[in-house]
This record gives C-alpha cells, structure tokens and sequence, in this order.
C-alpha cells in the first residue's frame, strides 16, 4: 500500500499521478499496478515515468477499467505497487535517440534522465510523436540536446536514423516497425519497449509470451525491452 | 526443515510431508523461481510446476488472456519448454528449495504422458500431478478427464510405470466428477486435485469473432469458487484418498472452506496474479487460524461438512 | 402492440412472436407487477413467471441469499402460490399486458408436472417453461435435467398433454448438456433455455456449517457469464430449434454475445437485483446497437460465431 | 445517481448520511441502495431516517462490505438509491411510543417526525437503547414528550407499557421479542420493524420470506412493519 501524492490530468485522458514512497526501479522497467480489491482481477503494468527520493510517478492514459479507476483517485488515497519488472533499457552510449510515440513517452522520461547522467554520452535528441496535443513538453526539453515534437503526423519521418549509434523507443506497434524499416541498412542500434497484457508480470504464467527471432520470449521478464531486430524484421 | 509456521499445520498426503497445506497451482507460479525472488516459497508446503509436455510447446496464438467480472480466462495451450529442458534448466532449483514440488503433466496422448512420466520418474521429484483437465488443447488434455473410463484408464497406465505418489487433476468439465474420481482411485491414484479451470467463452463483439483462437478458454479466479468448492465436497464424499482443492481461493477464510468441505491440501492459483504473495498471506491466516482455535491438526477440521 | 424500440428486434421463437429478444427471467420477476411498478414492461419481449408447482410451496427454512465474488447463490427451495392461486391471482394481470407471458413449471414428481401443465394447458398463457434444472429441491427438479434420457422422457411426457409452444430449461449440471439438449429435441421441445444455476457451495467457517440448510444452492450471476455463454454455443452448434440464453446478463453487451453465440432470446435474470431497470436498460443499449450497426434482424447477428 | 450532501460518522462505526434529491417516502419504508458497479451483486436497504425538501438522510451502522464502502464515500460523490419500498409505519393516534434497540433508531426519526403532524396524537414518547454511546439525541429531543435514553441495559425494561395505546419498534430480535412477551396481556398494541437479507426489495424473489401466523411473508412488500402478533407469539 503506497499514498498518492498527486494525480493531475496532463490532457484529455492523460495523467500523471505521483506516488510517495522509496521505490526501486530503472528506465524502461514498469510496476503492476493496482487500486482495487479482486475485480478486476488484475493489476495494470505501467512504465516507471520518472524516480525521485520519495516518489515514483506514472504517466498513463485512460483506456479501460483499471486506468479509469486511477484517474479517480485522489491524493491521500491508497495504491497497491508491486515491482519493478522487466529488463529495462540498456545504457547506452555515444549518439542517442529516444522516440516515442503517445504514451511511448511514459518510459523515455526516466530514460532521458538516466542516460543524461551518463558517461560517454554524446548527444541525446528526443522525438515525441501526438495525435492531437503534446504533453509535458517542457520536462522533456529540460533533459533533451534537441526535443523534436510532432503532432498529427508520423513523427518516425522526423528522424534521420543515420545519425545516432542508438534509438531508444516505444510507441504504438506501427510506428515501432516503421522505425525498423527506416533503420534497416543503417548502422543506429533499436532498442523498443513492447506491451502485451499481462498477469503476473515477472514471467511465470505464460500470458504475454510473443514470438521472436530467439523463440518464444516473455515481454514482462525477458523484456519489455527488446533489440529491435529481435521483434521484428529489420 | 525451516518453519517459521505452527507445526500443527504440517500434512501427510499419500505419504508425503507437507509442511502446511499451501500449495502453489501448476501454471501460476511457473518453476518457483521468480516467486522466490518476492518471497521465501520454502515457507509453504508445495508447489506444483507449470504443466510439462514431452516435447516443447509454444503454447497458443491470439489472445491468451481475458478479464471477466471476478475471474480471468487463459488459454496458455500448455506452453512450456518440454520435460528434457525443464530438467536441465529448472530442477536444480527445485531439488534444491525445501518444499513439496509436485511436477504437473500434461499431453496430447497416451503415449506421450506416459513417455513423460517415465522419465520424471527417474528424477529427484516429490510427486506427480496427472493433469488430465486442461481446456485448451485441441487434442487430448481434458479430453481424458471427462468420462470415468478413459480417466481410470490413463491413470492405470500411469500407475504401471512409476513408484512416484501420483496425484490426478480432474476438469469440472467431467460428465460426472465424483465417478471420476473413484474411477481414478480405482485405478491406483494416491491422491486427486480438483479443479482445473472451467471452459467458457468470451465473444468480441465489435471484431465478431470469439477473443480466443481455440474459441473455448479456461476460466479461473474467486467466480469459480462456489462451484468449486461443491465439487470437492462431493468428491470428498466419494473417495478414500486425500484430495487437494483447487479453484478461486484468495483469502485464508476460502482455504478453511476448502479444508472444511474435505480437503488435505488447497492450491492457490490466480491468487498470485492478484498478490504475488497470496500463497504466503493465505499460510498466515491460516496459521493464526489455527492458533486462535487450538486446532491441533488439520484432521480436526477437516471434512466436518 | 406499443413498442416504442425498432421493429427489427422482433424475434419469432417457436411461433410465438416476441417485440424484442429481452425476457425476464424465473424467479427473479416475480409474476411482474412489482418491476411493472417500476417500469412499463410491456416494453420488453417476455417474462417467465417465478417456478410453479401444483401445490404451493413454502420454500426452503434457513439462509436464502448469500454473496459470492461477482454472484449470487440462492436456496429459494421454489417456493410458490401453487398453480391454483396464481390462476387466482396473478394470470389477470399477466393476460391483460402485452408481453409474452411464459409460464415455468417445476415439480418434484413427474406426475406433479404433468398435472400442473394440464392446468396451465386450459390458460390464457404463451408458452410453458419446463424447468427441470432447480438445484434447490431434495426431491426432482434438477434431477430430471442431469441424463438425456431422463430429459427426454420428462419431455416426451409433457409434450403429448399441451399443444402449448413448450420450452426445457436445461440445467449446467446436465452431463452432456448438448447430449440433453438433443434429446429434449428429440422429445419434442419447441424451444431450450439455459443455463439455470449451477450448483455451489459456501461454508460459514465460524458456525463451522454449510451457508445453506440444503447443503448445495444456485449461483447466479455476472461470475458464471463466460460458462454459460460457452454452454449456450455447443447447444446452439447441436440442435436445430431456437434458444434462450440465460447466465449472468448485466448489460446490453452480454447480450449481443449470447445472440452471436446463437441465442434468439436472452433472459436477464440476476441483473434485475442489481439495477430493477436492467432489463429495459439492455433493451435500450440493444435497439441502439441494431440502429447503429443496421441490423435489419437479429438472424443477421445471430450464430454467427 | 444522486450526490452525496455529507456523510458523518457520530459514533464509532455509526454515520449519516444525507443525499441531494427530491425523493419519496413514508416513516418506516426503506431504499435499496449501491456505490458500486456490480459487485456485490446486491444493493443494501437502510430505513429512511430523514426527508427534507431536498434531500433525505440515512442512519447506518458498518457492518461489512457494503456498508463499508458507504462509510468512504465523500460529499460529491454518488451513489445510487431506489425506492421507497416496504409498507411503513402505521399512521397511529392516541398514546404513541417509539422504541429502538441500536440502529433501530433509523426509522424512528422519520415515525416520531411524522407522528408529531398528526391530529389525535396524545403523547410521544421515545425510548432509545444504546450499547456504547448515544447519538442523535438532541434531534430526538426536539420531536419526544419524553426522551429515555438507556446505555448498556436493557431499554425494554424502562418503558411500562400500558401507558400506551401504540408501541411502534425496531431493533435486535431479542430486544423485540422482549417488548412482545411484556406486551402480553396490555392493551398496547406492537409494531416492529423487521429485517432479513434480501435481493430485490421488492418482493418478486422471495429471498426475504419469514415465517408468520398469517403464513409466508415478504419481509420488503408485506413489511418491513408487521405487527408484533403477526411475527412472535405475544
Ligand atoms: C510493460 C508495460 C508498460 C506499460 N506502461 C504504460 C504506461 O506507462 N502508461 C500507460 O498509459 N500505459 C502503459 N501500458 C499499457 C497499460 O498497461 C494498459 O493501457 C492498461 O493495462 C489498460 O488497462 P485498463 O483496465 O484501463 O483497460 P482494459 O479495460 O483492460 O482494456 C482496454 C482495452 O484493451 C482491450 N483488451 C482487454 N483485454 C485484452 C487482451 N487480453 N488483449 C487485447 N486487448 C485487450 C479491451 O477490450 C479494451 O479495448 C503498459 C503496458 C505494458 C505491458
Ligand atoms: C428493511 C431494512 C432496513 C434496514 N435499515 C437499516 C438502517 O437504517 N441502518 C442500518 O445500519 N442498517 C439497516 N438495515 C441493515 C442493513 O441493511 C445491513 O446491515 C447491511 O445490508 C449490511 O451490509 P454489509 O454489506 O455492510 O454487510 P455484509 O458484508 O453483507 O454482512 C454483514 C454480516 O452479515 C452476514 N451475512 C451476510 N449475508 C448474510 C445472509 N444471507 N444471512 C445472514 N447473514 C448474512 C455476514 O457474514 C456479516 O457478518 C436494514 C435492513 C433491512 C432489511
Ligand atoms: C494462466 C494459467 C495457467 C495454468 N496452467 C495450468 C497447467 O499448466 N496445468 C494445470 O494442471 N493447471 C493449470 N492451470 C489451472 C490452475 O492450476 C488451477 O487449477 C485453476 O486456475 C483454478 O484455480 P484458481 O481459481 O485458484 O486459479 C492454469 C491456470 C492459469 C490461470
Ligand atoms: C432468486 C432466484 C430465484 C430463481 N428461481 C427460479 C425458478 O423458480 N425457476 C427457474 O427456472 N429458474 C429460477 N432461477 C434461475 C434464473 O431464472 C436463471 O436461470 C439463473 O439465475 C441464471 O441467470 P442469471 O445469472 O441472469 O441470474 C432463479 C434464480 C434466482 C437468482
Ligand atoms: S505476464 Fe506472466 S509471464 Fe509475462
Ligand atoms: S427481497 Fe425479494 S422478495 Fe423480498
């Protein structure tokens, strides 16, 4: 049981709700989340968006039951956290890219953050695709040597790949692959962030296995980040 | 052997110790490990692995998961790695933690159940549980789970190959499930669990089409309980050997049920999904149910209904 | 016949024509003045009258209701008026609205039903639902409904004394549900319904005794959707005459699933405790669903899964 | 749908609850009430304690999950009533008491309200048991003749009834049946308000049946108010 400290709508259906607590965590890994008895019966994954002493914080967007539930809560009311999961984004390097499209955003914020602080790193561009209205423009051009933002159109034509040794991203499926085919021949690494419903969240039921170039894998244990190359055909 | 719980709580089921009736359900706390990276599992009294095939599956495509009101419906379609791998990847682990484990197989036909308990057998394992009940296969699985005579006789030859106390998982889907389960025992089964998930379905309305491939799925969760826990009752009736029940326990009070109704042992399943750490929350209740009413063996309360 | 939603809703079910696909299911109505008090139900297609028997019926002694995770059990025992003071008292108002008014009969003996159906046989009434699926008698009721040939003969007996359209309300407990289903086809059935409750338990750890004094009771409810729903698609994939889906119904949405799934009515049962508007309120989500999708009829959606 | 107004608690376990609407009602009838979607399945009865022009307020206790869940709800939120159901009390004259175990205090606010207004009413007096502590006594002051509040005891054995023509009760059965055995022999005649679990509350599914010399009655459409020789021997 954690306390929400705040819970603010960003945009229509888009919230950023804060967490007190010491929480552990890394970019690109998520907590199974939940503010409910036994239905439904279960938790929600959500990305770490960002990490502070005394808090953790999530960016989600409305889609069903269980996220409509979190945007009623208020501060001093009660969550259930159970994490973090997943593999997390690796640290990467040299010339970066973070690309995400809609909530693709949630994990790139803690990712930014972290890859700042890197040694080695040589320059960090941030490309945020919308479909109508951008969010938390000004957290992400706090931390980003260039933020390119999109809005309507397919922000994967915004980015000449060619120019960095890696690109970070998450977003809808489509954008993810297009990512892929516009890297293929080019020497930019892709690591993505993948979703998949899930159950247990740490790789013993079986729910969210996808298949891949290695076999069957789990997107919650074995991921949710994967090479690129790995999910789909580069 | 640590235990940290009232050793009033420990059980004998067809001769093998338990440490207290918790057990973890095949399919929902996968080969142990990563549930012990939450908890210690050794605190509970088994675990039984997610169900092992001869060969590797990859399990089923399309959706595998859907949420109804209190439950959830899966149709995993037994993916696991295949008996040979699960030896060479998970069993050092599993001989090395101290609790019951109870490797769950599953199959397509005889001949492959039998395959795969032959070399089990071999192994330093507690005990077999023939899962004989799965809903989300095309073929076999709960197909021999649902009449008596075809139970009696994949239990039977079972039974020939292997000195390992053997356990059968029954399907709610049986035509009859207490003549299920006596032809079980008939057949030489020490011990029965019961149940695994109940086929049902979901329709995707808008896409028109059933959300699952195989159209069918097993559902699971605190929806099935009251079913559930009927049916072990009659099964208890019914049998001399001890049973395990199985099915929508989420709290310790469902556990206390289960034990009142006639169960030896209860597995706890979707639980884990709700809280990782159901099965050990469920052993506390339980432990300060035991204590607060002096019980002094699981004996005295179970089976009073 | 007012009927304020669109005409393409309209069902004809064994010659019987219905407004709309939305029934009101036994025992949860009543004889349907009460909720007639709450909304007009003329607005709806159906309703299928509280379980009748010859003689009144006082009903069950001890808990009656209990609350599980999504549902409900129920241990009414069937009590009811006997066919003899509902004539008296409650056919007037069901001859004077204007829905298809059916009559569910149930009974411990099958010289009971017989009798009661000869009587209802000389009424003004629509249809007889012959239930033979209450898991709430000691004697009969649910008994009947678990073999097919025990269905059969039950049917064949009743069909040749009522010239009445005659529907069988099978019960999920049926061995081989599509095994009854087709022999109370073959017996002469017009029409099934399914599912009624499934038998379930619950225990009260405290007083260490069943919740119920009959031991077993029904359980109802959203929690049981998924399985019936599967139970009405083999039904509907076995037998050629018309079905009426029943099991968990809480909103428009199940509905069209049971109607995908291949039921030409649905009955919404449990949901009218959760909402006594339910009913109209699916029938309003129903009409707008047809309107937005141009759905011309309901055999345009229906089975088609 | 209807907005909560407050939702006080005045003793341990013990709240009010007051509800924006215009709504109906009579002394001793009840709603079925819900804050949840559909699980539990069913809704709960309270008796009306009170109804003002615009609003109507509920007297209730936490007993488990339903009430549970209404003792968290805040101003503003909503919750869901229907009703009024059940007969309610009779319209008595003459030498009134009211009689209430715990919460059977709920439906005498409205009874003692409404008896007030009565033309032909010679006294009325309330008597209240309580375990613990007393609440709403200055509301039953206002409205008694005489006010008996007793805590701890037996409040049965306070009152001497055949100073009345009419006793109209609610409370614990034990308490009822009490007032019944004490009753026998006076001219005072009982009414009881009696609670059983029930479903629909409006009597189309018998679950709320009890036994009664007048044969099977629904406790929710032929009561909740019986009179006392109906349900005990007197
Ligand atoms: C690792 C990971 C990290 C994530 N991080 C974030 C994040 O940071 N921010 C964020 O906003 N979201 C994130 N998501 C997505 C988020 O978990 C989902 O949007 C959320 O679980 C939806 O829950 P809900 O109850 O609101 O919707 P639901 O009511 O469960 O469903 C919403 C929609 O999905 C459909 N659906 C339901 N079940 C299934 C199924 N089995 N298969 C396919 N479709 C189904 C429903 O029909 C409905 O249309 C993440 C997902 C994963 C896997
Ligand atoms: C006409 C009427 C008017 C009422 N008016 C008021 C009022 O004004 N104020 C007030 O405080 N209360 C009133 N009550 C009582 C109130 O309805 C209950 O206390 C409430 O429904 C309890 O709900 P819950 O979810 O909190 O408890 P639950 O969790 O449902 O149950 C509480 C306790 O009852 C037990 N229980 C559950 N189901 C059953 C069952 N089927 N049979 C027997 N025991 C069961 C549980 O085990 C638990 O111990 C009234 C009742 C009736 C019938
Ligand atoms: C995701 C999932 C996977 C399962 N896999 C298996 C399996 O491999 N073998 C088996 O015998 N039972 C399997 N089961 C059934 C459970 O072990 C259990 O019998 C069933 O879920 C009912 O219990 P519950 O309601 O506590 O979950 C699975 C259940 C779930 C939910
Ligand atoms: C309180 C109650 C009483 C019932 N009485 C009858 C009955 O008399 N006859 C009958 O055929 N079914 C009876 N049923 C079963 C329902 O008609 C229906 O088949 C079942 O509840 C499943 O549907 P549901 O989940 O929508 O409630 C009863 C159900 C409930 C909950
Ligand atoms: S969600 Fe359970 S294995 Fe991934
Ligand atoms: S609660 Fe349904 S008849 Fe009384």
């Amino acid at each position: 049981m954690a306390e929400i400290i705040s819970n603010v709508q960003l945009s229509r259906g888009i919230y950023l709700m804060k967490v007190r607590g010491q929480f552990q965590g890394k970019m690109g890994q998520f907590y199974m989340i939940r503010a409910w008895d036994k239905d439904p019966v279960l938790s929600r994954p959500l990305s770490i968006y960002s990490l502070e002493e005394n808090s953790i914080s999530f960016l989600y967007q409305v889609k069903g039951k269980g996220t409509t539930i979190f945007s009623k809560l208020n501060p001093k009311e009660e969550i259930k956290l159970v994490g973090p999961y997943g593999n997390g984004f690796p640290l990467v390097k040299g010339r970066v890219a973070l690309l995400g499209g809609g909530m693709g955003a949630a994990p790139l914020y803690l990712a930014g953050q972290t890859l700042k602080q890197q040694k080695g790193l040589e320059k960090l561009d941030i490309y945020l695709g919308f479909q109508k209205r951008a969010f938390l423009k000004n957290e992400f051009n706090k931390i980003a040597d260039r933020l390119v933002i999109d809005i309507g159109g397919l922000i994967t034509e915004r980015i000449e790949v060619d120019q960095y040794d890696y690109i970070l991203t998450c977003g809808p499926d489509a954008m993810m692959q297009a990512l892929i085919r516009k890297t293929e021949g080019s020497k930019a690494k892709v690591y993505l962030s993948i979703e998949k419903r899930m159950a247990c969240g740490m790789g013993t039921c079986l729910v969210c296995t996808c298949k891949s170039r290695k076999g069957n894998i789990k997107v919650c244990k074995d991921g949710p980040v994967f090479r690129g190359s790995d999910i789909y055909d580069e | 052997m640590m235990n940290k719980f009232n050793d009033q709580l420990r059980v004998d089921f067809a001769g093998v110790n338990f440490k207290n009736p918790i057990i973890l359900s095949s399919g929902t706390a996968g080969f142990g490990q990563e549930l012990n990276d939450v908890y210690n599992i050794e605190l509970l009294g088994g675990l039984s692995t997610k169900g092992l095939t001869l060969r590797q599956r990859s399990g089923n495509v399309g959706t595998r998961i859907w949420e109804t009101p209190a439950g959830i419906m899966n149709s995993i379609g037994l993916e696991n790695p295949g008996i040979r791998k699960f030896i060479e990847q998970e069993l050092d682990f599993l001989e090395k933690i101290d609790l019951v484990n109870i490797v769950n197989i599953g199959g397509s036909t005889l001949e492959d159940y039998i395959e795969t308990v032959k070399i089990v057998s071999e192994l330093k394992v507690d005990m077999i549980e023939l899962n004989i009940s799965c809903p989300n296969l095309k073929k076999g699985g709960m197909s021999f789970g649902i009449k008596a005579k075809t139970a009696a006789k994949i239990t039977r030859e079972i039974r020939k190959i292997t000195d390992l106390p053997l356990v059968v998982k029954l399907s709610p889907q049986a035509r009859n499930i207490s003549e299920v389960a006596l032809a079980c025992q008939g057949a030489g089964a020490d011990g029965l669990s019961l149940v695994n998930t109940f086929k049902a379905m979901a329709i995707d309305i808008e896409a028109k089409k059933p959300v699952f491939e195989n159209i069918y799925a097993g559902l699971s969760g605190p929806a099935i309980k009251p079913i559930a826990l009927r049916m072990v009752h009659e099964v208890c009736q019914a049998v001399e050997i001890p049973v395990m029940g199985v099915g929508g326990i989420s709290s310790w009070q469902d556990a206390v049920e289960y034990i009142m109704a006639g169960a030896s042992l209860v597995q706890i399943g979707t639980a884990n999904f709700i809280n990782p750490r159901a099965g050990l929350e469920i052993l506390k209740g339980l432990n300060n149910y035991f204590e607060k009413n002096k019980i002094e063996s699981i004996n005295q309360i179970r089976g009073i209904i």
